[in-house]
Protein backbone atom coordinates (compact mmCIF):
# COMPACT_ATOMS: atom_id res chain seq x y z
CA UNK A 1 0.00 0.00 0.00
CA UNK A 2 1.46 3.98 -0.86
CA UNK A 3 0.47 6.45 1.25
CA UNK A 4 0.48 10.04 -0.16
CA UNK A 5 0.09 12.52 2.03
CA UNK A 6 -1.51 16.80 1.58
CA UNK A 7 -3.23 19.36 3.02
CA UNK A 8 -6.16 21.48 2.92
CA UNK A 9 -6.88 24.37 5.10
CA UNK A 10 -6.36 22.21 8.96
CA UNK A 11 -6.97 18.70 7.21
CA UNK A 12 -4.13 16.32 6.57
CA UNK A 13 -5.77 13.97 3.38
CA UNK A 14 -4.05 10.88 3.32
CA UNK A 15 -4.24 9.44 -0.29
CA UNK A 16 -4.09 5.56 0.30
CA UNK A 17 -3.74 3.50 -3.31
CA UNK A 18 -3.89 -0.81 -2.89
CA UNK A 19 -5.02 -3.25 -0.41
CA UNK A 20 -5.41 -2.36 3.32
CA UNK A 21 -4.51 -5.84 5.07
CA UNK A 22 -2.13 -5.37 8.22
CA UNK A 23 1.37 -6.66 7.75
CA UNK A 24 3.47 -4.34 6.93
CA UNK A 25 1.16 -1.80 5.86
CA UNK A 26 0.05 -0.78 9.94
CA UNK A 27 3.79 0.03 10.28
CA UNK A 28 3.54 2.18 7.88
CA UNK A 29 0.34 3.71 9.31
CA UNK A 30 1.64 3.65 12.78
CA UNK A 31 4.40 6.02 11.64
CA UNK A 32 2.58 8.67 9.36
CA UNK A 33 0.10 9.31 12.30
CA UNK A 34 3.05 9.46 15.00
CA UNK A 35 4.72 12.04 12.92
CA UNK A 36 1.40 14.01 12.21
CA UNK A 37 0.55 14.61 15.78
CA UNK A 38 4.40 15.04 16.48
CA UNK A 39 3.33 18.05 13.89
CA UNK A 40 0.12 19.10 15.76
CA UNK A 41 -1.41 17.85 12.82
CA UNK A 42 -4.80 16.01 14.23
CA UNK A 43 -7.55 16.09 11.78
CA UNK A 44 -6.67 13.23 9.00
CA UNK A 45 -9.11 12.66 6.02
CA UNK A 46 -8.34 9.07 4.92
CA UNK A 47 -9.11 8.61 0.84
CA UNK A 48 -9.79 5.38 0.30
CA UNK A 49 -10.71 5.87 -3.50
CA UNK A 50 -7.70 4.19 -4.55
CA UNK A 51 -8.33 0.72 -1.91
CA UNK A 52 -9.32 -1.88 -3.74
CA UNK A 53 -10.38 -3.87 -0.19
CA UNK A 54 -9.78 -3.90 2.97
CA UNK A 55 -10.25 -7.00 6.12
CA UNK A 56 -10.38 -7.09 9.49
CA UNK A 57 -6.67 -6.01 10.09
CA UNK A 58 -6.99 -3.40 7.54
CA UNK A 59 -9.93 -2.13 10.11
CA UNK A 60 -7.87 -2.37 13.11
CA UNK A 61 -5.32 0.03 11.01
CA UNK A 62 -7.94 2.71 10.89
CA UNK A 63 -8.96 2.21 14.60
CA UNK A 64 -5.33 2.62 15.72
CA UNK A 65 -5.54 5.90 13.48
CA UNK A 66 -8.70 7.16 14.84
CA UNK A 67 -7.51 6.15 18.30
CA UNK A 68 -4.40 8.66 18.27
CA UNK A 69 -5.54 11.80 16.56
CA UNK A 70 -8.67 11.45 18.91
CA UNK A 71 -6.23 11.33 21.90
CA UNK A 72 -4.78 14.28 20.70
CA UNK A 73 -7.96 15.91 19.91
CA UNK A 74 -8.62 15.32 16.36
CA UNK A 75 -10.59 13.06 14.34
CA UNK A 76 -10.38 10.85 11.18
CA UNK A 77 -12.93 10.46 8.71
CA UNK A 78 -12.20 8.67 5.34
CA UNK A 79 -14.03 9.51 2.31
CA UNK A 80 -14.60 7.59 -1.20
CA UNK A 81 -15.08 4.63 -0.47
CA UNK A 82 -16.23 1.88 -2.51
CA UNK A 83 -19.45 -0.14 -2.12
CA UNK A 84 -17.51 -3.14 -0.71
CA UNK A 85 -15.96 -1.26 2.20
CA UNK A 86 -18.83 0.30 3.07
CA UNK A 87 -20.87 -2.18 3.57
CA UNK A 88 -18.04 -3.65 5.75
CA UNK A 89 -18.47 -0.36 7.48
CA UNK A 90 -21.44 -0.90 7.99
CA UNK A 91 -21.64 -4.07 9.50
CA UNK A 92 -18.64 -3.95 11.72
CA UNK A 93 -20.72 -0.78 13.06
CA UNK A 94 -16.87 1.37 12.56
CA UNK A 95 -19.63 3.85 10.37
CA UNK A 96 -20.34 5.07 13.96
CA UNK A 97 -17.07 5.47 14.91
CA UNK A 98 -15.59 7.04 11.68
CA UNK A 99 -17.80 9.36 9.57
CA UNK A 100 -17.29 8.44 5.81
CA UNK A 101 -18.16 11.08 3.31
CA UNK A 102 -18.42 11.12 -0.51
CA UNK A 103 -16.62 14.51 -1.36
CA UNK A 104 -13.54 16.00 -0.21
CA UNK A 105 -15.03 19.27 0.34
CA UNK A 106 -17.87 17.58 3.23
CA UNK A 107 -14.59 16.05 4.50
CA UNK A 108 -12.52 18.43 4.98
CA UNK A 109 -15.58 20.72 5.83
CA UNK A 110 -16.34 18.28 8.96
CA UNK A 111 -13.15 19.53 11.03
CA UNK A 112 -14.52 23.20 10.85
CA UNK A 113 -18.49 22.17 12.14
CA UNK A 114 -16.98 19.41 14.91
CA UNK A 115 -14.53 22.22 16.48
CA UNK B 1 -21.84 -32.72 -21.30
CA UNK B 2 -22.31 -34.58 -17.24
CA UNK B 3 -20.98 -31.80 -14.53
CA UNK B 4 -20.40 -33.19 -11.29
CA UNK B 5 -19.63 -30.73 -8.32
CA UNK B 6 -16.00 -31.91 -8.30
CA UNK B 7 -15.58 -30.93 -11.82
CA UNK B 8 -16.90 -27.18 -11.52
CA UNK B 9 -14.00 -26.14 -8.38
CA UNK B 10 -11.18 -23.87 -8.86
CA UNK B 11 -8.19 -24.62 -6.26
CA UNK B 12 -5.95 -22.03 -5.27
CA UNK B 13 -2.59 -22.63 -3.59
CA UNK B 14 -1.07 -20.28 -2.01
CA UNK B 15 2.04 -19.61 0.44
CA UNK B 16 1.22 -18.21 3.64
CA UNK B 17 1.88 -14.42 2.74
CA UNK B 18 -0.54 -11.98 2.67
CA UNK B 19 0.77 -10.75 -0.46
CA UNK B 20 -1.01 -13.96 -2.19
CA UNK B 21 -4.78 -12.44 -1.18
CA UNK B 22 -5.21 -9.98 -3.85
CA UNK B 23 -4.68 -12.52 -6.31
CA UNK B 24 -6.85 -14.83 -4.72
CA UNK B 25 -9.30 -11.82 -4.48
CA UNK B 26 -9.60 -10.64 -8.26
CA UNK B 27 -9.71 -14.22 -8.98
CA UNK B 28 -13.13 -15.05 -6.92
CA UNK B 29 -14.38 -12.03 -8.32
CA UNK B 30 -14.06 -12.72 -12.05
CA UNK B 31 -15.24 -16.18 -11.19
CA UNK B 32 -18.18 -14.88 -9.50
CA UNK B 33 -18.84 -12.43 -12.45
CA UNK B 34 -18.83 -15.01 -14.97
CA UNK B 35 -21.57 -17.33 -12.76
CA UNK B 36 -23.64 -14.26 -13.04
CA UNK B 37 -23.52 -12.98 -8.88
CA UNK B 38 -25.02 -9.50 -8.36
CA UNK B 39 -22.41 -7.49 -7.61
CA UNK B 40 -23.41 -7.06 -4.30
CA UNK B 41 -22.95 -10.65 -3.95
CA UNK B 42 -19.75 -10.61 -5.52
CA UNK B 43 -18.55 -8.00 -2.93
CA UNK B 44 -20.02 -10.24 -0.07
CA UNK B 45 -18.02 -13.58 -1.59
CA UNK B 46 -14.82 -11.67 -1.86
CA UNK B 47 -15.08 -9.94 1.21
CA UNK B 48 -15.91 -13.40 3.10
CA UNK B 49 -13.35 -14.98 1.56
CA UNK B 50 -10.83 -12.74 2.02
CA UNK B 51 -11.16 -13.11 5.80
CA UNK B 52 -10.95 -16.18 5.71
CA UNK B 53 -7.63 -16.63 4.21
CA UNK B 54 -6.50 -13.81 6.38
CA UNK B 55 -6.93 -15.90 9.15
CA UNK B 56 -5.71 -18.94 7.74
CA UNK B 57 -2.44 -17.10 7.09
CA UNK B 58 -1.98 -15.10 10.28
CA UNK B 59 -3.57 -17.35 13.02
CA UNK B 60 -3.55 -20.99 11.33
CA UNK B 61 -0.24 -20.80 9.75
CA UNK B 62 1.36 -18.64 11.63
CA UNK B 63 3.29 -16.57 8.61
CA UNK B 64 5.32 -20.26 8.40
CA UNK B 65 6.65 -19.63 4.89
CA UNK B 66 6.95 -23.78 4.85
CA UNK B 67 2.87 -23.93 5.43
CA UNK B 68 0.03 -23.91 2.31
CA UNK B 69 -3.61 -22.05 1.90
CA UNK B 70 -5.79 -24.03 0.16
CA UNK B 71 -8.48 -22.66 -1.27
CA UNK B 72 -11.22 -24.70 -2.98
CA UNK B 73 -14.58 -22.48 -5.01
CA UNK B 74 -17.46 -24.06 -5.90
CA UNK B 75 -19.80 -22.64 -8.14
CA UNK B 76 -23.06 -24.33 -9.30
CA UNK B 77 -26.38 -22.44 -10.57
CA UNK B 78 -27.36 -20.79 -7.31
CA UNK B 79 -24.39 -20.57 -5.14
CA UNK B 80 -21.39 -20.51 -4.22
CA UNK B 81 -18.97 -22.30 -1.38
CA UNK B 82 -15.47 -22.15 -0.70
CA UNK B 83 -13.32 -24.58 1.81
CA UNK B 84 -10.06 -22.23 2.93
CA UNK B 85 -7.88 -24.81 4.66
CA UNK B 86 -4.47 -24.02 6.81
CA UNK B 87 -2.03 -26.37 8.05
CA UNK B 88 -2.46 -24.57 11.89
CA UNK B 89 -3.97 -26.43 15.16
CA UNK B 90 -7.38 -24.64 14.92
CA UNK B 91 -9.25 -23.10 18.05
CA UNK B 92 -12.15 -23.10 19.42
CA UNK B 93 -14.49 -22.17 16.58
CA UNK B 94 -17.62 -23.54 18.48
CA UNK B 95 -17.09 -20.66 21.32
CA UNK B 96 -16.07 -17.96 18.50
CA UNK B 97 -19.71 -18.99 16.76
CA UNK B 98 -21.74 -18.69 19.38
CA UNK B 99 -20.32 -14.86 20.51
CA UNK B 100 -23.10 -12.58 19.86
CA UNK B 101 -21.28 -9.28 21.02
CA UNK B 102 -19.23 -7.43 19.00
CA UNK B 103 -16.09 -6.64 19.68
CA UNK B 104 -15.26 -3.23 22.10
CA UNK B 105 -15.53 -0.62 19.24
CA UNK B 106 -12.22 0.47 20.01
CA UNK B 107 -10.62 -2.76 19.42
CA UNK B 108 -8.12 -3.18 16.52
CA UNK B 109 -8.73 -6.64 16.31
CA UNK B 110 -11.83 -9.42 16.56
CA UNK B 111 -14.01 -8.52 13.70
CA UNK B 112 -12.98 -11.39 11.03
CA UNK B 113 -15.53 -13.85 12.72
CA UNK B 114 -18.33 -11.49 12.57
CA UNK B 115 -17.31 -10.29 8.65
CA UNK B 116 -17.56 -14.03 7.65
CA UNK B 117 -20.92 -14.31 9.22
CA UNK B 118 -22.27 -11.45 8.11
CA UNK B 119 -21.33 -11.53 4.53
CA UNK B 120 -22.54 -15.30 3.75
CA UNK B 121 -25.41 -17.48 3.89
CA UNK B 122 -24.02 -20.31 5.95
CA UNK B 123 -20.56 -20.60 7.82
CA UNK B 124 -18.75 -23.85 9.36
CA UNK B 125 -15.50 -24.84 10.57
CA UNK B 126 -14.22 -28.21 10.53
CA UNK B 127 -10.85 -30.53 10.99
CA UNK B 128 -9.88 -31.83 8.21
CA UNK B 129 -5.61 -33.40 7.03
CA UNK B 130 -4.06 -32.13 9.26
CA UNK B 131 -5.70 -28.31 9.43
CA UNK B 132 -8.70 -26.51 9.58
CA UNK B 133 -11.13 -25.94 7.17
CA UNK B 134 -13.33 -22.87 7.39
CA UNK B 135 -16.61 -23.30 4.63
CA UNK B 136 -18.77 -20.62 3.11
CA UNK B 137 -21.78 -20.39 1.51
CA UNK B 138 -23.39 -17.55 -0.34
CA UNK B 139 -26.41 -17.47 -2.85
CA UNK B 140 -26.38 -15.76 -6.25
CA UNK B 141 -27.86 -13.23 -5.18
CA UNK B 142 -30.21 -12.42 -8.04
CA UNK B 143 -33.93 -13.11 -6.72
CA UNK B 144 -33.84 -12.07 -3.27
CA UNK B 145 -32.62 -8.67 -1.53
CA UNK B 146 -29.30 -8.15 -0.56
CA UNK B 147 -28.64 -7.81 3.11
CA UNK C 1 12.81 -15.52 6.81
CA UNK C 2 14.56 -17.63 4.48
CA UNK C 3 12.60 -18.57 0.75
CA UNK C 4 13.07 -20.72 -1.11
CA UNK C 5 11.93 -21.00 -4.98
CA UNK C 6 9.10 -23.88 -4.24
CA UNK C 7 7.98 -21.40 -1.19
CA UNK C 8 6.79 -18.45 -3.37
CA UNK C 9 4.59 -19.93 -5.83
CA UNK C 10 0.93 -20.11 -6.30
CA UNK C 11 -1.02 -22.60 -7.84
CA UNK C 12 -4.14 -22.73 -9.80
CA UNK C 13 -6.22 -25.51 -10.47
CA UNK C 14 -9.06 -25.39 -12.93
CA UNK C 15 -11.39 -27.57 -14.73
CA UNK C 16 -11.32 -27.56 -18.67
CA UNK C 17 -13.34 -24.95 -19.25
CA UNK C 18 -12.45 -21.39 -21.13
CA UNK C 19 -14.77 -19.89 -18.23
CA UNK C 20 -11.90 -19.93 -15.70
CA UNK C 21 -9.46 -18.07 -17.79
CA UNK C 22 -10.66 -15.10 -16.54
CA UNK C 23 -10.16 -15.76 -12.99
CA UNK C 24 -6.27 -17.03 -13.95
CA UNK C 25 -6.19 -13.69 -15.77
CA UNK C 26 -7.04 -11.86 -12.48
CA UNK C 27 -4.66 -13.55 -10.73
CA UNK C 28 -1.63 -13.62 -12.66
CA UNK C 29 -2.11 -9.67 -12.80
CA UNK C 30 -2.62 -8.87 -9.26
CA UNK C 31 0.47 -11.07 -8.33
CA UNK C 32 2.57 -9.68 -11.30
CA UNK C 33 1.37 -5.83 -9.70
CA UNK C 34 2.07 -7.22 -6.25
CA UNK C 35 5.89 -8.03 -7.63
CA UNK C 36 6.33 -4.88 -9.12
CA UNK C 37 6.17 -5.67 -12.56
CA UNK C 38 6.33 -3.00 -15.38
CA UNK C 39 2.91 -2.63 -16.89
CA UNK C 40 4.00 -3.93 -20.19
CA UNK C 41 5.63 -6.65 -18.38
CA UNK C 42 2.22 -7.46 -16.70
CA UNK C 43 0.62 -7.55 -20.00
CA UNK C 44 2.84 -9.63 -21.90
CA UNK C 45 2.87 -12.44 -18.69
CA UNK C 46 -0.63 -12.35 -18.75
CA UNK C 47 -1.18 -12.53 -22.43
CA UNK C 48 1.48 -15.64 -23.19
CA UNK C 49 0.08 -17.29 -20.17
CA UNK C 50 -3.57 -17.28 -21.06
CA UNK C 51 -2.50 -18.31 -24.53
CA UNK C 52 -0.89 -21.27 -22.89
CA UNK C 53 -4.15 -22.01 -20.75
CA UNK C 54 -6.38 -22.12 -23.78
CA UNK C 55 -3.97 -24.07 -25.55
CA UNK C 56 -3.88 -26.96 -22.60
CA UNK C 57 -8.04 -26.59 -22.33
CA UNK C 58 -8.64 -26.72 -25.99
CA UNK C 59 -5.81 -28.96 -27.41
CA UNK C 60 -4.90 -30.45 -24.48
CA UNK C 61 -7.78 -31.86 -22.63
CA UNK C 62 -10.06 -31.50 -25.61
CA UNK C 63 -12.55 -29.60 -23.46
CA UNK C 64 -12.59 -32.86 -21.23
CA UNK C 65 -14.76 -32.03 -17.95
CA UNK C 66 -12.93 -34.79 -15.94
CA UNK C 67 -9.50 -33.01 -16.87
CA UNK C 68 -7.58 -30.90 -15.09
CA UNK C 69 -5.30 -27.85 -15.95
CA UNK C 70 -2.62 -26.95 -13.25
CA UNK C 71 -0.85 -23.75 -13.29
CA UNK C 72 2.31 -23.06 -11.17
CA UNK C 73 3.27 -19.27 -11.02
CA UNK C 74 6.38 -18.52 -9.25
CA UNK C 75 7.86 -15.27 -8.96
CA UNK C 76 11.21 -14.64 -7.84
CA UNK C 77 13.06 -10.92 -7.60
CA UNK C 78 13.33 -10.37 -10.99
CA UNK C 79 11.43 -12.78 -13.32
CA UNK C 80 8.04 -14.65 -13.69
CA UNK C 81 8.27 -18.19 -14.43
CA UNK C 82 4.78 -20.56 -14.89
CA UNK C 83 4.22 -23.65 -15.70
CA UNK C 84 0.71 -24.70 -17.20
CA UNK C 85 0.12 -28.31 -17.12
CA UNK C 86 -2.77 -30.47 -18.97
CA UNK C 87 -3.69 -33.98 -19.26
CA UNK C 88 -3.19 -34.55 -22.80
CA UNK C 89 -0.63 -36.69 -25.24
CA UNK C 90 0.98 -33.52 -26.41
CA UNK C 91 2.08 -32.49 -29.81
CA UNK C 92 5.16 -31.98 -31.79
CA UNK C 93 6.62 -28.52 -30.38
CA UNK C 94 9.69 -28.76 -31.17
CA UNK C 95 8.39 -28.56 -34.80
CA UNK C 96 6.03 -26.03 -33.94
CA UNK C 97 8.73 -24.19 -32.30
CA UNK C 98 10.94 -24.27 -34.76
CA UNK C 99 8.47 -22.73 -37.07
CA UNK C 100 9.48 -19.41 -38.76
CA UNK C 101 6.91 -18.20 -40.77
CA UNK C 102 3.83 -16.79 -39.47
CA UNK C 103 0.22 -18.15 -40.35
CA UNK C 104 -1.74 -16.83 -43.28
CA UNK C 105 -3.19 -13.34 -42.45
CA UNK C 106 -6.22 -14.61 -43.30
CA UNK C 107 -6.30 -18.04 -41.27
CA UNK C 108 -8.37 -17.88 -38.41
CA UNK C 109 -6.18 -20.09 -36.00
CA UNK C 110 -2.45 -20.99 -35.15
CA UNK C 111 -1.55 -17.83 -33.30
CA UNK C 112 -1.29 -18.99 -29.48
CA UNK C 113 2.33 -20.20 -30.36
CA UNK C 114 3.68 -17.48 -31.91
CA UNK C 115 2.05 -15.12 -29.27
CA UNK C 116 3.58 -17.32 -26.19
CA UNK C 117 6.83 -16.61 -28.16
CA UNK C 118 6.48 -12.83 -28.86
CA UNK C 119 5.44 -12.07 -25.56
CA UNK C 120 8.06 -14.20 -23.17
CA UNK C 121 11.69 -14.35 -22.68
CA UNK C 122 11.77 -18.20 -22.80
CA UNK C 123 9.39 -20.70 -23.93
CA UNK C 124 9.90 -24.57 -23.33
CA UNK C 125 7.69 -27.69 -23.59
CA UNK C 126 8.39 -31.16 -21.88
CA UNK C 127 5.93 -34.14 -20.66
CA UNK C 128 5.46 -34.58 -17.18
CA UNK C 129 2.82 -36.43 -14.91
CA UNK C 130 1.21 -37.95 -17.78
CA UNK C 131 0.41 -34.68 -19.52
CA UNK C 132 2.36 -32.19 -21.36
CA UNK C 133 3.90 -29.02 -19.55
CA UNK C 134 4.42 -25.68 -20.90
CA UNK C 135 6.77 -23.30 -19.46
CA UNK C 136 7.09 -19.67 -19.94
CA UNK C 137 9.61 -16.81 -18.43
CA UNK C 138 9.46 -13.38 -18.27
CA UNK C 139 11.84 -10.56 -16.44
CA UNK C 140 10.30 -8.26 -14.46
CA UNK C 141 10.73 -5.53 -17.03
CA UNK C 142 12.01 -2.19 -15.38
CA UNK C 143 15.70 -1.95 -16.49
CA UNK C 144 15.62 -2.82 -19.74
CA UNK C 145 13.49 -1.73 -22.99
CA UNK C 146 10.30 -3.92 -23.90
CA UNK C 147 10.13 -5.41 -26.81
CA UNK D 1 -19.04 -12.35 -23.67
CA UNK D 2 -21.99 -9.48 -24.63
CA UNK D 3 -22.24 -7.67 -27.92
CA UNK D 4 -24.78 -4.48 -28.76
CA UNK D 5 -25.70 -3.28 -31.75
CA UNK D 6 -25.65 0.41 -32.97
CA UNK D 7 -25.34 2.20 -36.26
CA UNK D 8 -23.50 5.67 -37.08
CA UNK D 9 -24.37 6.61 -40.90
CA UNK D 10 -23.67 3.93 -42.89
CA UNK D 11 -21.52 1.88 -40.23
CA UNK D 12 -22.92 -0.63 -37.82
CA UNK D 13 -20.95 -0.30 -33.85
CA UNK D 14 -20.81 -3.50 -32.37
CA UNK D 15 -19.81 -2.83 -29.01
CA UNK D 16 -18.65 -5.98 -27.26
CA UNK D 17 -18.39 -6.50 -23.47
CA UNK D 18 -16.62 -9.14 -21.73
CA UNK D 19 -13.29 -11.20 -22.98
CA UNK D 20 -12.98 -12.64 -26.42
CA UNK D 21 -12.24 -16.33 -26.44
CA UNK D 22 -13.53 -18.33 -28.37
CA UNK D 23 -15.87 -21.40 -27.58
CA UNK D 24 -19.99 -19.91 -27.71
CA UNK D 25 -18.49 -15.78 -28.45
CA UNK D 26 -17.51 -17.59 -31.67
CA UNK D 27 -21.09 -18.80 -32.64
CA UNK D 28 -22.81 -15.33 -31.62
CA UNK D 29 -19.81 -13.12 -33.54
CA UNK D 30 -20.74 -15.41 -36.66
CA UNK D 31 -24.39 -15.16 -36.09
CA UNK D 32 -24.49 -11.28 -35.70
CA UNK D 33 -22.44 -11.02 -38.90
CA UNK D 34 -24.47 -13.44 -40.93
CA UNK D 35 -27.57 -11.07 -39.95
CA UNK D 36 -25.51 -8.05 -40.84
CA UNK D 37 -24.57 -8.96 -44.39
CA UNK D 38 -28.41 -10.38 -45.09
CA UNK D 39 -29.17 -6.98 -44.40
CA UNK D 40 -26.61 -5.64 -46.77
CA UNK D 41 -24.77 -4.02 -43.38
CA UNK D 42 -21.28 -4.37 -44.25
CA UNK D 43 -19.10 -1.41 -42.79
CA UNK D 44 -17.89 -2.64 -39.44
CA UNK D 45 -16.28 -0.95 -36.55
CA UNK D 46 -15.75 -3.29 -33.29
CA UNK D 47 -15.51 -1.12 -30.04
CA UNK D 48 -12.95 -3.36 -28.15
CA UNK D 49 -13.47 -0.51 -25.02
CA UNK D 50 -15.03 -2.68 -22.97
CA UNK D 51 -13.24 -6.02 -24.26
CA UNK D 52 -10.59 -6.90 -21.03
CA UNK D 53 -8.49 -9.08 -22.96
CA UNK D 54 -8.38 -11.61 -25.92
CA UNK D 55 -6.82 -14.94 -26.85
CA UNK D 56 -6.11 -16.31 -30.09
CA UNK D 57 -8.68 -18.08 -30.64
CA UNK D 58 -10.81 -14.54 -29.66
CA UNK D 59 -8.46 -12.93 -32.78
CA UNK D 60 -9.54 -15.89 -34.88
CA UNK D 61 -13.22 -14.85 -34.24
CA UNK D 62 -12.03 -10.96 -35.41
CA UNK D 63 -10.91 -12.21 -38.51
CA UNK D 64 -13.79 -14.30 -39.26
CA UNK D 65 -16.12 -11.14 -38.64
CA UNK D 66 -13.56 -9.40 -41.05
CA UNK D 67 -13.31 -11.90 -43.81
CA UNK D 68 -17.08 -11.88 -43.99
CA UNK D 69 -17.50 -8.09 -44.32
CA UNK D 70 -14.72 -8.18 -46.98
CA UNK D 71 -16.05 -10.53 -49.30
CA UNK D 72 -19.82 -8.74 -48.97
CA UNK D 73 -17.50 -5.61 -50.31
CA UNK D 74 -17.06 -3.90 -47.15
CA UNK D 75 -14.47 -3.81 -44.17
CA UNK D 76 -14.40 -4.57 -40.52
CA UNK D 77 -11.86 -2.04 -38.00
CA UNK D 78 -11.51 -2.00 -34.14
CA UNK D 79 -11.42 0.79 -31.70
CA UNK D 80 -10.41 1.66 -28.21
CA UNK D 81 -8.24 -1.33 -27.87
CA UNK D 82 -6.86 -1.46 -24.87
CA UNK D 83 -2.47 -1.76 -24.95
CA UNK D 84 -2.78 -5.10 -24.33
CA UNK D 85 -4.77 -5.98 -27.38
CA UNK D 86 -2.92 -3.59 -29.21
CA UNK D 87 0.38 -5.37 -28.67
CA UNK D 88 -1.51 -8.58 -29.63
CA UNK D 89 -2.75 -6.86 -32.73
CA UNK D 90 1.06 -5.69 -33.58
CA UNK D 91 3.12 -9.15 -32.77
CA UNK D 92 0.34 -10.81 -35.11
CA UNK D 93 0.64 -8.26 -37.87
CA UNK D 94 -3.44 -8.31 -37.81
CA UNK D 95 -2.84 -4.55 -37.73
CA UNK D 96 -1.97 -4.84 -41.17
CA UNK D 97 -5.35 -6.52 -41.86
CA UNK D 98 -8.34 -4.35 -39.81
CA UNK D 99 -7.30 -0.92 -38.94
CA UNK D 100 -7.27 0.02 -34.97
CA UNK D 101 -8.87 3.78 -34.42
CA UNK D 102 -8.59 5.70 -30.74
CA UNK D 103 -11.77 7.49 -31.44
CA UNK D 104 -15.49 6.67 -32.66
CA UNK D 105 -15.04 9.64 -35.60
CA UNK D 106 -12.29 8.08 -37.16
CA UNK D 107 -13.46 5.02 -37.04
CA UNK D 108 -17.05 6.02 -38.97
CA UNK D 109 -15.02 8.42 -41.46
CA UNK D 110 -12.68 5.62 -42.13
CA UNK D 111 -15.54 3.90 -44.82
CA UNK D 112 -16.16 7.22 -46.16
CA UNK D 113 -12.70 7.98 -47.73
CA UNK D 114 -12.06 4.31 -48.51
CA UNK D 115 -15.70 4.22 -50.64
N1 LIG E 1 -7.70 -20.32 10.89
C1 LIG E 1 -7.57 -20.12 12.22
N2 LIG E 1 -6.72 -20.87 12.95
C2 LIG E 1 -6.55 -20.66 14.26
N3 LIG E 1 -7.23 -19.73 14.95
C3 LIG E 1 -8.09 -18.95 14.30
C4 LIG E 1 -8.32 -19.10 12.91
N4 LIG E 1 -9.25 -18.19 12.55
C5 LIG E 1 -9.57 -17.50 13.65
N5 LIG E 1 -8.89 -17.95 14.73
C6 LIG E 1 -8.98 -17.49 16.14
O1 LIG E 1 -10.17 -16.73 16.29
C7 LIG E 1 -9.86 -15.43 16.78
C8 LIG E 1 -10.85 -14.41 16.23
O2 LIG E 1 -10.66 -14.25 14.84
P1 LIG E 1 -11.19 -12.97 14.10
O3 LIG E 1 -12.62 -12.75 14.47
O4 LIG E 1 -10.92 -13.15 12.66
O5 LIG E 1 -10.37 -11.75 14.68
P2 LIG E 1 -8.82 -11.42 14.59
O6 LIG E 1 -8.26 -12.16 13.41
O7 LIG E 1 -8.76 -9.94 14.42
O8 LIG E 1 -8.22 -11.87 15.89
C9 LIG E 1 -8.43 -15.18 16.38
O9 LIG E 1 -7.80 -14.24 17.19
C10 LIG E 1 -7.83 -16.56 16.49
O10 LIG E 1 -7.48 -16.83 17.82
N1 LIG F 1 -1.25 -28.21 -24.97
C1 LIG F 1 -1.29 -28.75 -26.21
N2 LIG F 1 -1.58 -30.06 -26.37
C2 LIG F 1 -1.64 -30.61 -27.61
N3 LIG F 1 -1.42 -29.91 -28.75
C3 LIG F 1 -1.13 -28.60 -28.64
C4 LIG F 1 -1.05 -27.95 -27.39
N4 LIG F 1 -0.73 -26.65 -27.61
C5 LIG F 1 -0.64 -26.50 -28.93
N5 LIG F 1 -0.87 -27.68 -29.58
C6 LIG F 1 -0.83 -27.93 -31.03
O1 LIG F 1 -0.15 -26.88 -31.69
C7 LIG F 1 -0.98 -26.29 -32.68
C8 LIG F 1 -0.69 -24.81 -32.81
O2 LIG F 1 -1.11 -24.13 -31.65
P1 LIG F 1 -1.36 -22.58 -31.67
O3 LIG F 1 -0.19 -21.91 -32.29
O4 LIG F 1 -1.71 -22.17 -30.29
O5 LIG F 1 -2.59 -22.35 -32.65
P2 LIG F 1 -4.11 -22.82 -32.51
O6 LIG F 1 -4.39 -23.08 -31.06
O7 LIG F 1 -4.89 -21.68 -33.06
O8 LIG F 1 -4.22 -24.06 -33.37
C9 LIG F 1 -2.39 -26.61 -32.27
O9 LIG F 1 -3.31 -26.62 -33.35
C10 LIG F 1 -2.23 -27.98 -31.65
O10 LIG F 1 -2.23 -28.98 -32.63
Amino acid sequence: MKITQREIGNAVILDLNGKLTGGPDADTFREVFKSLIDQGKKNVVVNLEKVSWINSTGLGILISGYTSVRRAGGDLVVMHASDRIESILYVTKLNLLFKSFESEEEAVKSFTLAS
Amino acid sequence: MGKTDSVEQMILNIPSDLKYLGAVDAAIQDLAREFSFSSDAINDVSTALIEACSNAIEHGNRFDPAKRVVVTLRFNGQSFTACVKDEGPGFNFQAALDEKSPPDPMSERGRGLMIMKAFTDRLSFRYADGGLCVELAKHRGDDGPEE
